[in-house]
Formats: C-alpha cells, structure tokens, sequence
C-alpha cells in the first residue's frame, strides 16, 4: 500500500472512478492540459482523452449548470472550483437547480454531480483562497457536503461521491494537501508520509458519506471537527493532557448524530471546532444538534472555537486561525466548568 | 474635450402606455420569404444579417413563399394547427379554473403557440428541451396526457410531481421537457450541459434551450453562449421575445442592440430571427438549427419575435402598464388564424371543419378536465400523502430528515 | 396616525428617504413604472423621476452590482429583489464583494446599500417563491440582516437601513404584508388597519438596527422570532395559556444578545421559531448564543420549530408551515421538561 | 437529415504547447495605421469591422502612422516611456523580494504596461477605474505613492490596507483606483453603476472596467453590458486579451468568435481592438472612448491585445503549459522598446538616456524598498497592530464582534 498525498490521492480516486466508469467526467478551469493549479488532475487529460477531461471557460455558474446537464443525462461530472472563495456565482445552480431537481420532478430527472473545491486557510492566501464555505451548503436540503482530512478518505470519499446519485459538494482543506498539519506553523511541515492516514490501497473502496470517525477516543469532552481542525483538535488534546474524543465528521451533512451523541452523553463535555466565521456557521448547528440530545448529559456549556466574523486576514492569518492554543483553551475551560 | 456637458441616466421607454394608442411604426417587418435560406453549414459570420431581419414564410394572402416555404404537408400543417388549438383550449379552460379557485396560480401562452407547437415537430424522440413556464406546446404536441397536465396544476392525488410543484411547472423525461425551474435563465446552461454529455457520448441527441426576452438579461444566458460557443455543443438556443417580462418591456432587456438574435453574433454563433406567429416559418428555422446542431455544426440562436397576448400570469394585470389593445395592433397577426388561413386557402381546410374542429377539443378539454377535477383540486377532493413532502429530497431520506418526519407525525 | 398596511409602509419609508436624500435611488425588475409586483414603488417614478426610479434589466447580479458601484459612488441605492428566492445570482456581489469592501479598502470604500426582498411563505407560492434565506446571509460578516414584523417598523427599520452605512440585507414577509397573520390559513384574514402595530406615523422616523422587541412579556418561557413567525408564536402563547415571553427580533444580524440573554436567563427556557429549513438555520445560531450565555440557567433543552429540510411544497403549503399547533406543542414540551 | 453520424465533443486547443515551436501564423497583425478613425459620435452598427482589426499607430520602423496618430507631444510620450519603465522596474523589484521571502504572492504586469498607463493618462481626475490585479501601471501614472505600494505588499505597519488585503490588491479613491477584488469580472458590473451614479447625478466624470481574456467568460462582464448598454452609462469597458488565463489559452473564453471585441457588437456597444503593445495606440483609442462616454455617447468596449510576457503569478510555472520562447514570437513585441524606438527615431530620446533613465529608476526603486523594509515586511520588523483585523466589518463594530476581539485578547 503506498502513501500519498493528499492530492495524489485525491488524483487517484478521480483515476480509480473515470476508469471504472465511462460517464465520469473532469472539467474545470485549468483542469485539462495543465491538471488543475493544485495539479489534482494532472495526468487524466492525457490518459482519458479530452473529451472527459478538460479546461472549462472561467464561469462557475457555467461550470456547474453545465454539470447539471450532463449529469441529468446520465452522465457523472465531477467538476473542480477553483477555490472554494469562487464558488458563489454557482451558488444559484447548486441551490436552485442541483439540489432540488429530484425533489421537483418527483425523482424523474436525478443529479448525480460531484462539486470539488479547495477550502479553508493557512497559506496566506488572503479573504479570498482561504474560505470555508460550508454552512451555506449545510444549509441547503438537497445537498451533501463532504470534508476528508486526509488521504485515505479523501479518495474513498471522492469515490463514494461520483458514485453517490445526489449531488456532494466536496471540500478540500488545501492546507492539508501536503501534510497533517496541526496549526503549529513555526514547525516544520509532517509530509503524508509520514503519516498511517497517508496510507491509500491501490483500486476501488469507498467510505460511505454520513458516518464520522473517530480520530481519538477519550472520555473526558467531545471534541467535534472536520478537515484541518482535525489535526488541531487531535494537538490540542496532547498538549493540555485532556482525554478528548477527537470526532472527525467527514461527512458534514448528511450528518452522523449517532456517532456525534453517543460520544457526548459518555462524555458530558463538547467544543466544537471549525475555519469557518463563528455566526450562522456549521458550528451552530452542532451545537443546536448536541443541545437537544444531550441535554441533560451535558455538564458544562458547549463551546464554539472558530475562526472571527472577519474575513480572512493576509497578515493575520495565525492569529484568525483556530490553532492548538485557542483549542487547548477551550478544552481546558469546558473541563474547568460546573 | 474641453467643459463637458453634464451627463444624464437614459432610462428606455416602450412606444406606448395605457391611455396612449398603440404604435408598432418602428418595428420593421419584412415581406414573407424576402430572408435567403442559407446551407445548415454555412460559416456564421456569413450570416450576420439574418439576426437583424425576421424570416417569414406566411404572407398575408395566406401564402407559404420563398425559401424557407415547402417544408411541410398538408397534413402536418394540420396537425401543427390542431396543436395549437388544443394549447390554446387547454388555457382557456386553466385560467377559469384558477378563477375559480381550484389552483393557486396559471400560466398561459395565447398568442405564442406556434413557437413550442411548431419547434417540438421539428425534435425527434430523445432529444431535450429545456423549458420555461410557457412552453406548454411542446408537451401537449408531443403528446403527453393532458389530464395529467391538469392533475399537476389541481396538485391533486395523481399530480405526477406530487403536489410539489407550482402548477405550470411540469416535468416529463420520456417526453423530452426538462422539470422547469421557477427560477429564470438556470435551464439554457443546463441545456447546453446536455447537449455537450451528447457530444461526449458520442450520440446524436441535440438539445433545445429555452428563454423569455426578459431573462436573456439573465447571466446564465451568456453563460450558456460562452460553453456552446467553445465546444460547439449540439443545442439550439431559443429566446421567445413576446415583448414583454411582466410589466418591463423588451428593451429593458436588450438595451441598445436592435435584435435579441443579435447577442449571439459576438460568440460566433449562427444567430436567426424569425416571425414567431408563422408556424411554417418557426418550423423552418427550428429545423434548419435542429439538423445543423445533429450534423455537428455547433449551436444556434433563434430569436423567435412574437407578443404575449394575455396577462404574465393569473397574479398579472397589463392593464396597468401597456394599452389594452396593443395586441390588436400587433403587426405580426394570430398564429392560429394564420395558420387557418393557409390551409383554407390551399383548399385543405374550411371554416366549417375548423370550428368543428375547435368545439370538438373544447369538449375533449372538459371531458379531461371533469376527469381530474374528479380526482381532486388544490383545496378539494384527494391530494397527495404529505408523507411526499419528506420524499425524494435525497435517493435515500437521511436520519435527521426521517426525524423531522416523526415529528410531523407522517 | 395613519393605519397602513405594510406595502403602505415600505412605500411611505421609500418616499420619506427619498424625498430628504437625493442619493436615494430605487430601482429593480417592475420596479418603475408598474411600482413592483407587490406594488411597494408605486407612484415613486411619477414623483421622483425616472432617474431615480426604474426598471432594471432581470438580473440580479447587474442590479446588485451596480448598485454597489453607485453606493461607492456616494448614492444611497435601496434595490429590490422581485423575491428573495431569486436572490442567489447576486449572492457572489453581495457576499464578496458588498461584504467586504470597506474591509479589504481599510475604510477607503464604503457600501450603503440596501437590498429589499419578499420573502417566506404562506401564498402558495412553491418553492420558488416562499424561502427565506436569512441564514446565508447571516453567516456573512459585513452583512446586516433585517426582517420587520408589521408596518410601523418596516418603515422605521428600512429608513434605517437606507441610513446605514452598510450594506443591509431587507426581508419582508410577505404574508404579513396586508395583515398580521397568525398561521391560522382557514380563518379570515385579519387587516393591518385592525391592528395597532399598522398606525404608521407621517414623515421621517427610524428604529434602530439591532434592537429587539418584546411583543409580549411573560414569566415561563421566552420564544425568539421574526417575521411572520411573530404573530404564530403570539397566537400560539394565547392558546396554550403558556406564560411566554414573545421576542420579536427585527433585526438578525447584529443581533439584539442583551435581550435575549436576559429574558432566557428570566424565563429559564426557550424555543425558537422559524420558517427556513432547519439544519444551519439562524434557528441554530440562536440555540447557540442562547446555550452559550444562559446554559446554567436553563431548565429544559431549547427547541427550535421550523420549516422542514424539503423545499416548500405547493399543496402541503399548511404542512410545512410551522403554524401555531407545532409552536403550541413545542410550548408545552419545553415546560414539561426538567 | 437521414442518419446522423454521432456526435463528439469539440475541445479548443492552443496553436502550441511546450516542446513545439511556437506559431502565430493564424493571427493576423493589420498594417498600423491601417484602420480608420470614426468621429466619437458614431453609430455603433456603422463601425463592427473595428471589432475584427487591430488599431495600430507604431509601425516597424517606429514611426507614428494613420489617423490615430500624433496625440502625444514628445513630452507626454516620454512620460508615459517612464511611467512602463518604473512599472516593470516595481515589478521586478517585488518578485525578487517574494523570491526572498518578503512577502507571500505576487503579480507582474510584464509586457503589458502600456495599456495601464496609455489608459491612466487619458482619464480625468475624478474619473474612476475598477481594476484587476494586472493594471499597477494605473496607480503609478496617478502618482500613488509607490513606497506605500511597497508597504501593502509587504503587509507591515504601514501597510495602508492594515494587513488585510492580499500583496497586491491596492485600493486609493484619491487616485481613482477602486479596491481590488480576488473575485474576477464583478468589479465590471461594479463600473458600470458608478458610471450610472455619475450620470444620475448630472456630473462629468467616467468609470473604466477592467477585465482579463479568460474572465470575459465570467457572467459579469455580460451583466456589465447588459446594464451599460441599456441605460447608456458612460464607461469604458477595457478587455486586456494577454492570451493566457493561468494555464488556458484565450481560445476556451473566446469559443468561435474571432474577437473578444465583437462581444459588444450584440449589445450595440462600439468595440473597438487596440494594439495593447503600442502606446499610442492605446492612448489614441483610449481617449476615443473616454470622450465619447464623457459626452454622453454611451460605453464602448475597447479589446486591448498583448501578451502575458511573465508568469501568471509567483505560484505559476507557465513552462508547463506553452513553449517558453512564446514570448519571443509573439508578433506586437515589447511596448517599452516600442516606444522607446518611436521617441529615439524622432531624435526626442536616446540609447544612452534610456539607459540613465532605467539605472535613475531602478536605483529609486532600490530606495524605496530599504524605506519600506525599514518598517517591515510579513515575516518581519513590524505589522500592523491585530486590532486591525476586527476593524472595518462594519462602521461599527457590534457586540459579537467586539466580544470575539475580547476573547481574541486584543
Ligand atoms: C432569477 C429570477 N428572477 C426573477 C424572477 C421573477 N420573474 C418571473 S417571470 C419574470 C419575467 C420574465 O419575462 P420573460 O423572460 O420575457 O418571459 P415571459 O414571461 O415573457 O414569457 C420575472 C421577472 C424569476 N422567476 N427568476
Ligand atoms: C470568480 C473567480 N474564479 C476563479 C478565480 C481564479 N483565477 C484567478 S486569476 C485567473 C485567470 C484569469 O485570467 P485572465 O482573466 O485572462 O487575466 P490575466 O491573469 O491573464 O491578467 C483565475 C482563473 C478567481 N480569482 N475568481
Ligand atoms: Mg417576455
Ligand atoms: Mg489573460
């Protein structure tokens, strides 16, 4: 079994679903000779030809309704968004159109697409390369929303995604591409190999959408987090000594409540953490989630550690950013409460 | 330049308003069969003046003339005819429903027939349109059941989208209609989309894109034309300028291009403007752009020029913003008389069969009608289960869905 | 005093900001000569002028972003969305770009804009035309998000808004604009000139953004609404007996903490009402703030009353309504519990 | 049609990529001085073949030829010769100092400088232009401060953008430069409402649109024409077609139009194609269309064509994808040579002056960048204060916001 990256093994698993499905299809801008800026599909263009891979013109409406109709005709797209910061001007495709074209037709027309996007922060890439949008799809009914934190899921996720008969919108937490990185970023940068998560199996698996993992069991607090919050959560709890189960959502939505309850009634305790602007973001929902099943388990407030209701600072980025030390806090004051 | 003047805001306004006469001086039709007919594989940039004239076949004396004449039989004319007045029957008999309160809301299409009529003739089985809420013609020509139309509007038990839907937005993947989108312009990308997984799959299915005057301002119009261009996708894209977008008139939209076809000139496109009332001339041209699109000559758009003869909808009063008879005015005439009026004067109709003809669909539309209405309507009679509410959000409900379904207790 | 109904009232608030700024311009889809689909604008061209006010070409990212050209330009454009399920197109201009520009010029470039829209249900309008898209725009720092509940404040609040020198998101409940509807669809409909909350003074006057309402003051349980949601929880209170404390928050974002926070911790418990899906609703953002700052004085989880995760249906319009019976039963629970 | 033949997918490909030689046969250069020059005041629909040309005043031998010429004393072309050889000079200097790790990204404008600054050099003061991250040479013509320039990109304390704005998004009112956006093509739309603003007000001044190859395919440059062309607001809409959008040839935005001029022609827009290379064409065509919008004639869409002579940004490789000596074959050459050639051949300019000029500037270059460093760059000296990063969401800041700046710490 080798290990990868994570954009190789996002590649693969774009590589393992074109081969093993003709109606699989790649496009987006700067997709098809070049592969992709992150270099995703670096290689497909070549060995699937460039009808099933390709450079898109730089319209995100015109990238995803033109998905859309590819996929009601039966064909699987699997499109790329630059970055996520850019997938707003398809917001009116995704929520309009993608999301409720089975719902509105009484499943006589059906869109099976997969929408990737790089997300989140922490290569100073400014209020427009690092967003993480995923609220704002959470939202949506009709819509998946994926987030792997590593190579392994992140190819079997991708894989359960163009499979999946809904349309998924697939977050990538660029900062992960490279590394598990822990937020600690005065360290020098773990590769993936390094790592047993690197670890990908050659061929087809897939990890269903809808079931979390957990990173770490612990019986002290839940700590609920997905994509390079993963990582920060798990260094956090190492840090403060505090016995964390560490949930790694993976699937934002549909949502593991299972999982997600279980873990906090054993607990009592939960932080939850995200990239994204604290207001209105997906953070709320768990906290609402957690609050009407665990109410009475609960025994201490529940606390949100996320990025602030700015936009994403250039120079700032570490002090935006949701590291170990803002996490490391909030474990230890949901330990101190009650 | 030395001191400028100040500048002002130029707000267009259309020729006339309620209270004023109507006034059509500055539209310019040409004669019926004056426009040439090029080869369907003809360079687009040999064609430009075909988006500045209006290609016609029907002249006033009833005549089919000039090249894009001779295209149909007598038979299909008919039937193009009997099309129309089965849409133009099924409206009438909606409309009053809606008055009286046994649906929400209704969408005619009086006046534009032969536009959705004429085109779907032209498609063959497999191909897709994309539709928008006034296209009602190409389902009913292309045969889908028109109890179940009405089904859909009453949202009763057997309403095929399950009483999910507004009533005009009907969906039929057999027929060859795209579910329509409430939201506007979304579809002609989608179009396109299609069109394109056609031309990957190597098959030979083409595509139609559907849109009002009002919505080519809509950015996903341009969208639409910025893929088809590029990848010469197998799509025909068609704007219905009837004119008006509710109470806006059309030169809102198109600002200061004389024509909406010519918008596709500066993507390379073939770019045809033809008399929508003009059954013979829409077919002519939807064909032209049908076997050009399937021979792998890339996209066409079509400006098919027409007028919204009733209301934008059953919540719409023109009255309040354009002369009430404008539409008499309106230089291009009735599809239906039109029509009627070629085919009585090549002998192969009369005024007796045609209003044979036209109490016989009517009492065919109440005979559908009661059977629906025995089903049910939006307040009375059987519904669909609200368990459908919670159905078909996903392939497969997910937990939390299936616990707010608990919680309504269905 | 006049008795206005709410249409009344947002014309009137038009007119007034209008008539003592030049800067004010109005303009959208029907927006000109008709006066809007729901006859808002009307009279306004005839009065102001046709630069100042008309119709715009249906294009919600051109009416969004050029009314952010003239906001930057000194003008004070309040725009309107025909409905506010149309309102995604422009969601890009107004989420990275509205959003964000006083941010990203370090104050150099400001946005006054507001952006009206109809929103919500209850006119068996599909689901085309009854979302209410809040949530997406509270998520958005930068943003302020208003929803009024009867027509004295739809005037002050969009005087308000006009006057802000941020750009204002303006929901108007539909249902509420010819009367002060209570979820009960089979009684007849009650007139705003019926209702006290219709007299609407002359001339200038503004509420200012960000302060809640106590529509209804009560000992055992506070409910948190907006919108068309008011009146259900008020009918809803009178026909449990249920002592409730009815706040109605008028303004979504930024929200009105001080008042919640001490109602909840004077009640003890809460429940909170809205008409958007569910999942990452600002229901959920409420649930949040509210187990944030008052979990220790809570005796009973929150719950939240909603619309449903489907889109709104046509004929299950009563169904998917979150009306007085579900709000009364969530009434109930919440005092049973603990 | 009998049998269709089935269909395939269409996918432009560039003339060339990496190991080919690189070709520019199928573009064809027009003789300068070639095309005419139309009074400001004209049709639109008299002028599409201005869309298809290229307007060019420098010929091979550096002279100034045909009616676009002589505009320019010698003492304005030689300040614009300056204000080119002071952008690349900025430019340099930066990509080394990212290169060092002073700063995280950075954007050249290489080969592309005579249309910022012919551009800048025709406006008002008043007039505004809402720029991409490729037109620096606006803000250096205006006479922005280019320490503080410096600043920003390195994000230290003085930084007028506080720290929050990627390295080169600048912003300046008072030079009539709008805030950069990351988000390609809405500032298009953007220009067009101010415009629109100036004219509701009955003021003089003009917007000017920026936009790259690649993000014409963006909807908001359609919406941009779509709102100009309707309601006649005085801007102009300037398309820089450096050829290369990152790693995609202008081929996939341009589909089968010839230009992406002649995306104006269907909205009735004058379009016009300019020589981007050649600053007097630039200046001449320029000043064309920001008097004909100041006289209240309406937009115009100007096609500038250059070359992206460097990388797309300092995150790009561009040997990956074209071949590298592109840049040497590509037929409109260097407009800092051009110019300099123009301004040798009339005996205003010499080899050797040229050569104290470029070491002058440089060396200024060098001192401005030891005076901003002095302060700081991202990793180092000082930044601005972490305050700033919750200032400016709103004019004020509310409670949530000043509670998270309280658990913040700052
Ligand atoms: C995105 C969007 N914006 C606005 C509307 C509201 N709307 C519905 S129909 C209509 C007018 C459309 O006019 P036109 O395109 O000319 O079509 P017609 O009704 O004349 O057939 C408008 C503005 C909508 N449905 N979708
Ligand atoms: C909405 C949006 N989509 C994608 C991007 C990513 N992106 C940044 S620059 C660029 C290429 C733009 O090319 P072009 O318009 O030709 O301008 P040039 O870089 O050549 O000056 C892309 C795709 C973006 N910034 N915004
Ligand atoms: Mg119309
Ligand atoms: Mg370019």
């Amino acid at each position: 079994m080798a290990r990868m990256t994570m954009i190789e093994a996002l590649r693969d698993g774009l590589d393992v679903a074109m081969s093993r499905d003709e109606n699989v299809v790649v496009y987006g801008e700067d997709v098809g000779y070049f592969g992709g800026v992150f270099r995703v599909t670096q290689g497909l263009q070549k060995k699937y030809g460039k009808q099933r891979c390709f450079d898109s013109p730089i319209n995100e409406s015109g990238i995803v309704g033109t998905a859309i109709g590819m996929a009601v005709y039966g064909l699987r797209p699997c499109v790329e968004i630059q970055f996520a910061d850019y997938v707003y001007p398809a917001y009116d495709q995704i929520v309009s159109e993608a999301a409720r074209i089975r719902y509105r037709s009484n499943g006589d027309f059906t869109v099976p697409l997969t929408i990737r996007m790089p997300s989140g922060g922490g290569i100073f890439g400014g209020q427009t390369h690092s967003q993480s949008p995923e609220a704002v799809f959470a939202h949506v009914c009709g819509l998946k929303t994926v987030m792997p934190s590593n190579p392994y899921d992140a190819k079997g996720l991708l894989i359960a995604s163009i499979e999946d008969d809904d349309p998924v919108i697939f977050l990538e937490p660029k900062r992960l591409y490279n590394g598990p990185f822990d937020g600690h970023h005065e360290r020098p940068v773990t590769p993936w190999k390094k790592h047993e998560l690197g670890e990908v199996p050659e061929g087809h698996y897939s990890i269903p959408l809808g079931q979390a993992a957990v990173r770490r069991e612990g019986a002290d607090v839940t700590v609920l987090a997905y994509g390079t919050m993963v990582f920060v959560a798990l260094a956090a709890a190492e840090e403060t000594g505090i016995d964390a189960e560490v949930i790694d959502l993976r699937t934002i939505l549909p949502l593991d409540l299972e999982t997600i309850e279980n873990s906090v009634k054993k607990t009592g305790r939960c932080v939850i953490v995200h990239e994204a602007t604290r207001t209105c973001g997906f953070g709320a929902e768990l906290m609402s989630v957690v609050q009407e099943s665990c109410f009475y388990r609960l025994e201490a407030p529940i606390i949100r550690v996320t990025g602030w209701d700015t936009p994403y600072p250039h120079a700032h980025e570490w002090a935006y950013f949701p590291g170990p030390g803002r996490v490391g806090e909030a474990l230890k004051k949901v330990m101190e409460s009650a | 330049m030395s001191k400028a003047k100040p500048l002002s805001l130029y707000v267009p306004e259309p020729q006339c308003r309620p209270g004023e006469t109507p006034d059509f001086s500055g539209f310019i039709v040409p004669k019926a069969g004056a426009v040439r007919r090029p080869d369907i594989d003809v360079a687009p940039a040999e064609i430009h003046d075909l988006a500045y004239s209006i290609i016609r076949v029907l002249n006033r004396e009833g005549e089919a003339v000039g090249p894009w004449a001779e295209q149909l039989s007598d038979e299909e004319a008919l039937e193009g005819l009997r099309n129309m007045m089965k849409v133009r029957a099924y409206d009438a008999r909606l409309l009053m429903a809606q008055r009286q309160g046994k649906t929400s809301f209704y969408m005619q299409s009086l006046g534009e027939e032969a536009i959705a009529c004429a085109f779907q003739k032209a498609l063959k089985p497999g191909d897709m349109n994309f539709p928008t809420y006034r296209q009602q013609g190409l389902l009913i020509t292309s045969g889908y059941p028109i109890v179940d139309m009405m089904n859909q509007v009453y949202s009763n038990a057997r309403d095929p989208m399950a009483g999910r839907q507004l009533p005009v937005m009907y969906s039929s993947k057999k027929h060859g209609f795209f579910t329509i989108s409430g939201n506007l312009a979304t579809q002609f990308v989608q179009a396109v989309g299609w069109a394109m997984a056609s031309a990957i799959k190597g098959d030979t299915k083409i595509a139609a894109g559907w849109i009002g005057d009002g919505a080519t301002a809509e950015s996903d119009f341009y969208a639409a034309m910025v893929f088809a261009s590029t990848y010469h996708a197998p799509v025909v894209l068609n704007v219905v300028n009837n004119q008006w977008a509710i109470s806006t008139f059309q030169g809102i939209a198109r600002g200061d291009a004389p024509t909406f076809a010519s918008r596709g000139l500066g993507f390379g496109m073939p770019s045809l403007r033809v008399d929508g009332n003009d059954y013979l001339a829409v077919y002519a041209v939807s064909k032209w752009a049908i076997d050009r699109a399937r021979s792998g000559h890339g996209p066409t758009l079509i400006e098919h020029v027409t007028y919204r003869a009733g209301a934008h909808s059953t919540s719409d009063d023109p009255s309040a913003y354009r002369p009430k008879d404008e539409v008499t005015a309106w230089p291009l005439g009735d599809p239906v008389e039109r029509l009627k009026a070629y085919l009585i004067k090549k002998g192969a109709w009369s005024e007796e069969r045609h209003a044979q003809a036209k109490a016989q669909i009517e009492s065919e539309m109440v005979q559908f009608q009661k059977e629906a209405e025995a089903i049910g309507t939006l307040h009375s009679g059987s519904g669909p289960s609200v368990r459908e509410m919670f159905e078909d959000v996903y392939k497969e409900t997910p937990i939390h869905l299936k616990r707010q379904r608990q919680e309504a207790g269905v």
